[in-house]
């Protein structure tokens, strides 16, 4: 509506797979990362990088890894945050037994551990479908979290199986303040971000939502339907895992394996269904909503009702108010709020026309 | 038993679900580059066949005979392989993608780059996309659905939707081409342009063609081979002529209106 | 070797606590092919209801009938305002739906009554009393009664009754029912009220066991294996997944514990469920389905 | 100072400015572009397959197609060996146009793919020559007189020193054929001379330059489109552009935005209806924005100007890919004031061109649609060339 598209055609197929096609979109979005790096920074305070960037963020690519599984390959999973802690305790490890290592380094093995996990826990799905897989997730969400409840090792034979982060240093320079959290965070948000984009566009990508969309078909066209599920399984769970360590170490600073509990793995669901399935932007409107829905409600309560409801009433409410959100969107606009951005979008390439 | 000029040869293939017979004892060759059709009236056993020729269905007896290889039976996914496409009776595309990414997914076994190579865009990666999109744009091309590359195939017309589904199976380059119902539900031009599509599809690229058509009189202009189905059992077998000649494919099925 | 058996038959009777929540996920799976997340807040927001209304002095009948009431209420909001809108949706979606239903109930249970633990007492003693040199539980007995009761009941009525029948119907193939007229909207709303029904006696229960808590809701959890082990279609199956889940769990915990580590039960039973789907992916009384194409 | 023919031009672009692009066609999903100098290259090379053919000066080259390259190309080559191009609009119908073939016999056919193929073979002319651009569905084709454009790949050019273009201003370039009702053949001759004059006067009155892009989106099968797109194109050297096919051409415009459109009145039609058909609803408050920004009512003050340019027109114009003309050319009949009004209103001025009708009547009778014997047809052909 605002910019023109006259004269941006294609003169070859690698111009074509550029992520952004229009230039417009192109600047946009560098502007939105040159925000988010460069001037949020300087205004932001401690209070919004600790309590809503952050999680916003981290919740984002963990929202983003479940999607990859959910959203694009169709396997339902209510595991998600066991493969967090996967991730998170065994970056934990990794970085206390070996020397030295740097902990960026040992984010990554614990996101590669945590997808190993993931195809393991994904090995089921070969033969099963729907529901059924349901219990292979959940075995994982159980089992895992009583493994590191159990199993002090995996906690440094801490009494109550709490992990604290190691200290947050790369090449002598420290990202342990709020600020640095923020930016830490952002930075490897932003690269896994890319990296998923990247991975649905490819054929790996096209394959999974075949995948979802009739595997029947998908096998008949000579898809290796086996390969395109544990490779969601895993993939999925790299990015969870990863998710996992930035929730334990850059965002809480300690964790116990109930941080990672059921409840974390719905509300990551929700964030893929209120944000959308199949969509990667889907994720970051999603997780936004669902951190700033709680403290705009608990504003709310505050400053409008003057404190009359108790906190523990105002989680009820959330409940009610997230469930029903939850039903509005499945039947209003099931996928999400990614699919409105989208129609806005289409709406406005035609405007002033219909279609 | 399978001479060379046939591509495909079936022996005794017998099928039952839940102890109903679906096919019965059914055998026949497939020579190559021609068209064959399957007819017979509904619950025939026909799209059941072509089941079992690409391993959706797992044949209870008998033995399949594809390109110089004998086999009880194979997975879709190798048949895929072996260079058999198809569509379905029911169109079975992907929804939720796009037109260009619908046939980009049939040339998936053609595909030289590791999704690693994809992802990363190294290595055979960006040579390969350029190759994989060149040779989908061909299709497209080929079928004329120019108009609609980049729309979702839900949102298209049955026709259409049809087309797609034949760009979607000739993407794979396939020796065998299974067809259930192409021209299902269109309107006359629409089927003259699809037998237009399909006869093109045999002489272009040499496609040895099974389709299922209910249309005698397309059936009769598209084919050089036709298999009359009736209750699983194979009651014809022959050129389009000696079929509308042979009296118990009359009784059976010319006879009755379809 | 008793000792086996005292562990064995403390399980099996716990398992027909699981069988009750099972049967309330049964009959609406049936009906409507949703995997009903909620069943388990179910279970609590009726056992809350109940118990609450009793610590207000309501006699006990009375209460029974008026938490019965309101969760037939909830059943016929659940299909007005949600199955309704849902109509022909994949299962998945379905399945999420009653994730936020599930959600709404429990935050609507703790709401309006709080979230504290109540204890429960049905005028139903809990001490054990010896059996063949074993100790059993007579609460557990009762719990196993009233099971084996409601089972009957339900077999009886959706074998004889038209509304049983047509669910049978429905169960069968959805299009066909239609075709011959069956109400699906009435009939989901009475399977509901029913699964509502069941729920309120699994709740009391359990609430009489463990005391009534937010806990309760988490019992959905086990009831998915149980399914997955009996098949989401069959009330028997539904049964015996029960006593399977709860016995093995206990025996695991029991015998295993102590070499593995305590608390095995929140996992043992999705390990057995997986490992029963590798072989037999439909369950034991679950009829696998032919694909189309 | 060359002479003032087609090929000459060509050429003097392929020395002006060899590296910048002529020509872009849009095929399997990405805009092929074509400079200068390729351009000469395949020229020359198409000179040869002529020639060696046995096209010689006289003759005529028909053209069944729709806006493509490669017709373009084989016009200008046919005039290069003194020939001439006689393209048959593709909007005529089929009937017409086998009718057309079977009265004039043509010897040299260029068929834009399988279906002109078909159309002509079915004729049984006694064609010598039927070069054809998309060969889909031609493979197995047994016809000597076929000949697939690709194959020139392989031709070595022709050494345009050594045998310059006998082309000369005054010679026939572009023949046009038309039946009236009672089936007599119409045609209308156009010289080098006159084309290019004509195109001349529009670059010059309009300061065309190199730097337009002209979308082709119609065949060269009007007098019209020659003058007033054809021979601009070759005197100002700018790029000329062709759509994926006759569907996708509005898909394409809009990817492309023109600066320079030439498009008869009918063209400009389709494209308003297009726009009403896609309107908002009536009595929405969309549409009534709509209707308030693109009323040309007295009442008119900068605001509201301000408001319709950024938020109506601007865009619409972007949506039917105008945002870039600057030279919206109208060729032959006016259009009806409502179309007119639409366009001005949306801030595209369409300029009227006259397209000089001057069709005269040949002794050439054909029949439609039935066809009878050719012998007396071709009889009556001779008889045309010697009145001639």
């Amino acid at each position: 509506m605002l910019y023109r598209e006259a004269g941006q055609f294609i003169t070859d197929y690698r111009a074509d797979k550029s992520i952004f096609r229009l230039k417009q979109e192109r600047w946009g979005f560098y502007l939105l990362l040159a925000i988010a790096f460069i001037f949020i920074p300087f205004i932001g305070n401690d209070y919004w990088f600790s309590a809503i960037l952050i999680p916003f963020l981290v919740l984002s690519l963990a929202g983003l890894g479940l999607n990859l599984l959910t959203g694009y390959a169709g396997q339902l999973s209510l595991g998600s945050a066991a493969f967090m802690a996967v991730g998170a305790f065994a970056a934990y490890n990794f970085h206390l037994r070996i020397e030295g290592l740097p902990f960026l380094v040992s984010f990554l093995l614990g996101g590669f551990t945590a997808a190993i996990v993931g195809i393991l826990f994904g090995l089921p799905s070969l033969r099963i479908k729907g529901f059924y897989l349901l219990v292979s997730t959940l075995a994982a969400q159980f089992f895992v979290l009583w493994v590191f409840t159990n199993f002090s090792w995996f906690s440094n034979n801490n009494s109550s199986g709490v992990i604290t982060a190691p200290q947050l240093i790369i090449l002598n320079h420290d990202f342990s303040t709020p600020v640095g959290r923020y930016l830490l965070t952002l930075g490897i948000v932003v690269v896994l971000g890319f990296l998923a984009k990247s991975i649905v566009r490819s054929e790996l990508g096209r394959n999974w939502m075949a995948v979802r969309d009739m595997d029947t078909a998908a096998a008949v066209i000579g898809i290796s339907i086996p390969k395109t599920k544990l490779l969601a399984f895993g993939i999925s769970s790299f990015f969870l895992g990863i998710a996992g360590s930035l929730w334990a170490f850059t965002y809480l600073g300690t964790v116990e394996p109930h941080g990672f509990d059921l409840t974390r793995s719905f509300q990551i669901l929700f964030i893929v269904i209120i944000g959308g399935m199949g969509s990667i932007l889907g994720n970051f409107l999603g997780a936004a909503f669902v951190i700033l829905l709680p403290i705009l409600l608990s504003n709310i309560s505050m400053n409008l009702l003057a404190g009359a409801i108790d906190p523990g009433q105002l989680e009820n409410f959330q409940k009610i108010i997230f469930g029903a959100l939850i039903i509005f969107f499945l039947i209003k606009e099931p996928n999400g709020l990614a699919k409105v951005w989208q129609t806005f979008k289409q709406r406005s390439r035609v405007w002033p026309l219909r279609f | 038993m399978t001479t060379n000029e046939h591509l495909l040869s079936l022996n005794n293939i017998s099928l039952s679900f839940k102890g109903v017979k679906a096919i019965n004892n059914i055998s026949f060759a497939v020579n190559r580059g021609e068209i064959c059709a399957l007819i017979g009236p509904n619950g025939a056993g026909k799209s059941s066949l072509l089941n079992v020729i690409n391993g959706v269905y797992q044949a209870d007896e008998g033995e399949i005979n594809f390109d110089g290889e004998s086999k009880k039976n194979m997975s879709p996914h190798r048949s895929a392989q072996r260079g058999i496409a198809r569509t379905f009776q029911n169109i079975a595309l992907f929804k939720g993608m796009s037109v260009l990414d619908n046939v980009l997914t049939g040339r998936n076994l053609k595909v030289k780059s590791s999704w690693v190579e994809q992802v990363f865009n190294i290595g055979q990666a960006p040579n390969d996309a350029v190759v994989q999109r060149k040779k989908s744009e061909e299709i497209i091309d080929f079928l004329k659905i120019q108009p609609w590359r980049s729309s979702l195939v839900g949102s298209l017309p049955y026709g259409l939707q049809k087309r797609v589904e034949l760009a979607r199976a000739l993407a794979a380059e396939p020796k065998l081409l299974l067809l259930d119902e192409p021209m299902a539900g269109m309107n006359s031009d629409e089927k003259a342009e699809m037998s237009r599509f399909i006869l093109d599809t045999q002489r272009e690229f040499g496609t040895t063609i099974v389709l299922i058509e209910h249309d005698i009189s397309v059936v009769m202009a598209l084919s050089n081979h036709v298999v009359v189905l009736d209750y699983g059992k194979k009651i014809g077998d022959g050129t389009p002529d000696e079929v509308r000649a042979n009296p118990e494919v009359i009784a059976a099925y010319l006879g009755t209106k379809h | 070797m008793s000792f086996f058996f005292e562990v064995l038959t403390g399980g099996l009777l716990a398992g027909v606590m699981y069988s009750l929540v099972a049967i309330g996920f049964v009959l609406i799976y049936k009906a409507s092919g949703v995997f009903n997340f909620a069943q388990g807040s179910m279970v609590l927001f009726s056992a809350l209801t109940f118990v609450s209304l009793l610590e207000r002095g309501v006699p006990f009948w009375i209460s029974f009938i008026i938490t019965l009431l309101i969760m037939l209420v909830l059943a016929w909001a659940i299909e007005r305002f949600v199955l309704r809108k849902l109509v022909n949706r994949s299962p998945i979606t379905l399945f999420m739906a009653t994730l936020g239903l599930s959600y709404i109930i429990e935050g609507l249970a703790q709401a309006v009554w709080g979230a504290q633990v109540h204890a429960l007492d049905i005028g139903v003693s809990d001490e054990p009393f010896e059996i063949f040199g074993m100790l059993l539980s007579q609460f557990d007995l009762f719990a196993a009664a009233i099971a084996g009761i409601l089972v009957a009941v339900l077999s009886f009525l959706f074998s004889k009754t038209r509304t049983g029948i047509s669910l049978r119907a429905v169960a069968d193939d959805q299009l066909a029912a239609l075709a011959v007229g069956i109400k699906l909207n009435r009939l989901w709303f009475i399977v509901w009220g029913v699964a509502g029904f069941v729920g309120l006696v699994a709740g009391l229960l359990w609430g009489a066991r463990v005391g009534v808590q937010f806990s309760l809701s988490l019992i959905v959890l086990k009831a998915l294996p149980v399914l997955i082990i009996g098949g989401f279609t069959s009330i028997g199956g539904a049964i015996v997944g029960g006593l399977i889940i709860g016995s093995s769990e206990k025996l695991a915990e029991v015998f295993l514990g102590p070499y593995i580590g305590g608390g095995i039960e929140n996992w043992f039973p999705y390990v057995l469920a997986m490992l029963f789907l590798l072989v037999r992916p439909s369950g034991i009384f679950g009829e696998r389905a032919i694909e189309r194409v | 100072m060359i002479t003032d023919t087609f090929p000459n031009l060509l050429n003097f672009q392929a020395f002006d400015k060899p590296l910048s692009i002529a020509i872009r066609h849009k095929q399997l999903g990405i805009w092929h572009e074509k400079r200068w100098s390729e351009l000469h290259q395949e020229l020359l090379q198409l000179v040869q397959l002529l020639k060696e053919k046995g096209f010689k000066a006289g003759d005529t080259l028909f053209l069944l197609s729709h806006p493509r390259p490669e017709a373009l190309l084989l016009s200008i080559a046919a005039h290069w060996l003194g020939g001439i191009a006689a393209p048959l609009d593709p909007a005529y119908a089929k009937s017409k146009v086998s009718a057309l073939l079977n009265a004039l016999q043509p010897a040299f056919i260029f068929a834009e793919g399988q279906l002109q193929v078909d159309q002509i073979l079915n004729l049984g002319l006694s064609q010598k020559l039927i070069i054809y651009a998309d060969a889909r569905g031609l493979s197995h084709y047994e016809n000597a007189t076929l000949q697939a454009y690709a194959a020139i790949k392989n031709l070595q050019p022709i050494d345009y020193l050594k045998q310059l273009s006998v082309a000369e201003p005054e010679h026939t370039a572009f023949v046009f054929y038309r039946l009236n009702e009672n089936g007599d053949v119409n045609l209308q001759q156009l010289s080098h001379a006159e084309m290019l004059a004509q195109g001349r006067k529009l670059v010059k009155q309009e300061v065309l330059t190199a730097h337009e892009e002209a979308l082709a989106a119609r065949a060269f099968a009007a007098s019209g489109h020659v003058r007033y797109l054809l021979s601009p194109w070759l005197l100002a050297g700018f790029k000329l552009n062709f759509p994926e096919n006759i569907d996708t051409r509005d898909i394409d415009r809009r990817e492309l935005g023109p600066t320079l459109v030439a498009g008869t009145s009918a063209t400009y039609q389709r494209l308003h209806a297009l726009v009403e058909s896609r309107l908002p609803l009536p009595n929405t408050l969309h549409r009534r924005l709509f209707d308030w920004a693109i009323s040309t009512s007295k009442i008119d003050f900068f605001l509201r100007r301000l408001i319709a340019y950024w938020l109506i027109t601007r865009p619409l114009r972007d949506v039917i890919g105008f945002s870039r003309t600057r030279v919206p050319l109208l060729v032959g009949e006016r259009l009806p004031a409502k179309s007119a009004l639409f366009f001005a209103s949306i801030g595209i001025h369409v300029k009227n061109w006259p397209d000089v009708a001057d069709w005269q009547q040949s002794n050439i009778k054909a029949n439609i649609p039935k066809i009878e014997s050719k012998k007396v047809l071709s009889q009556q052909l001779k008889q045309a060339g010697a009145t001639a």
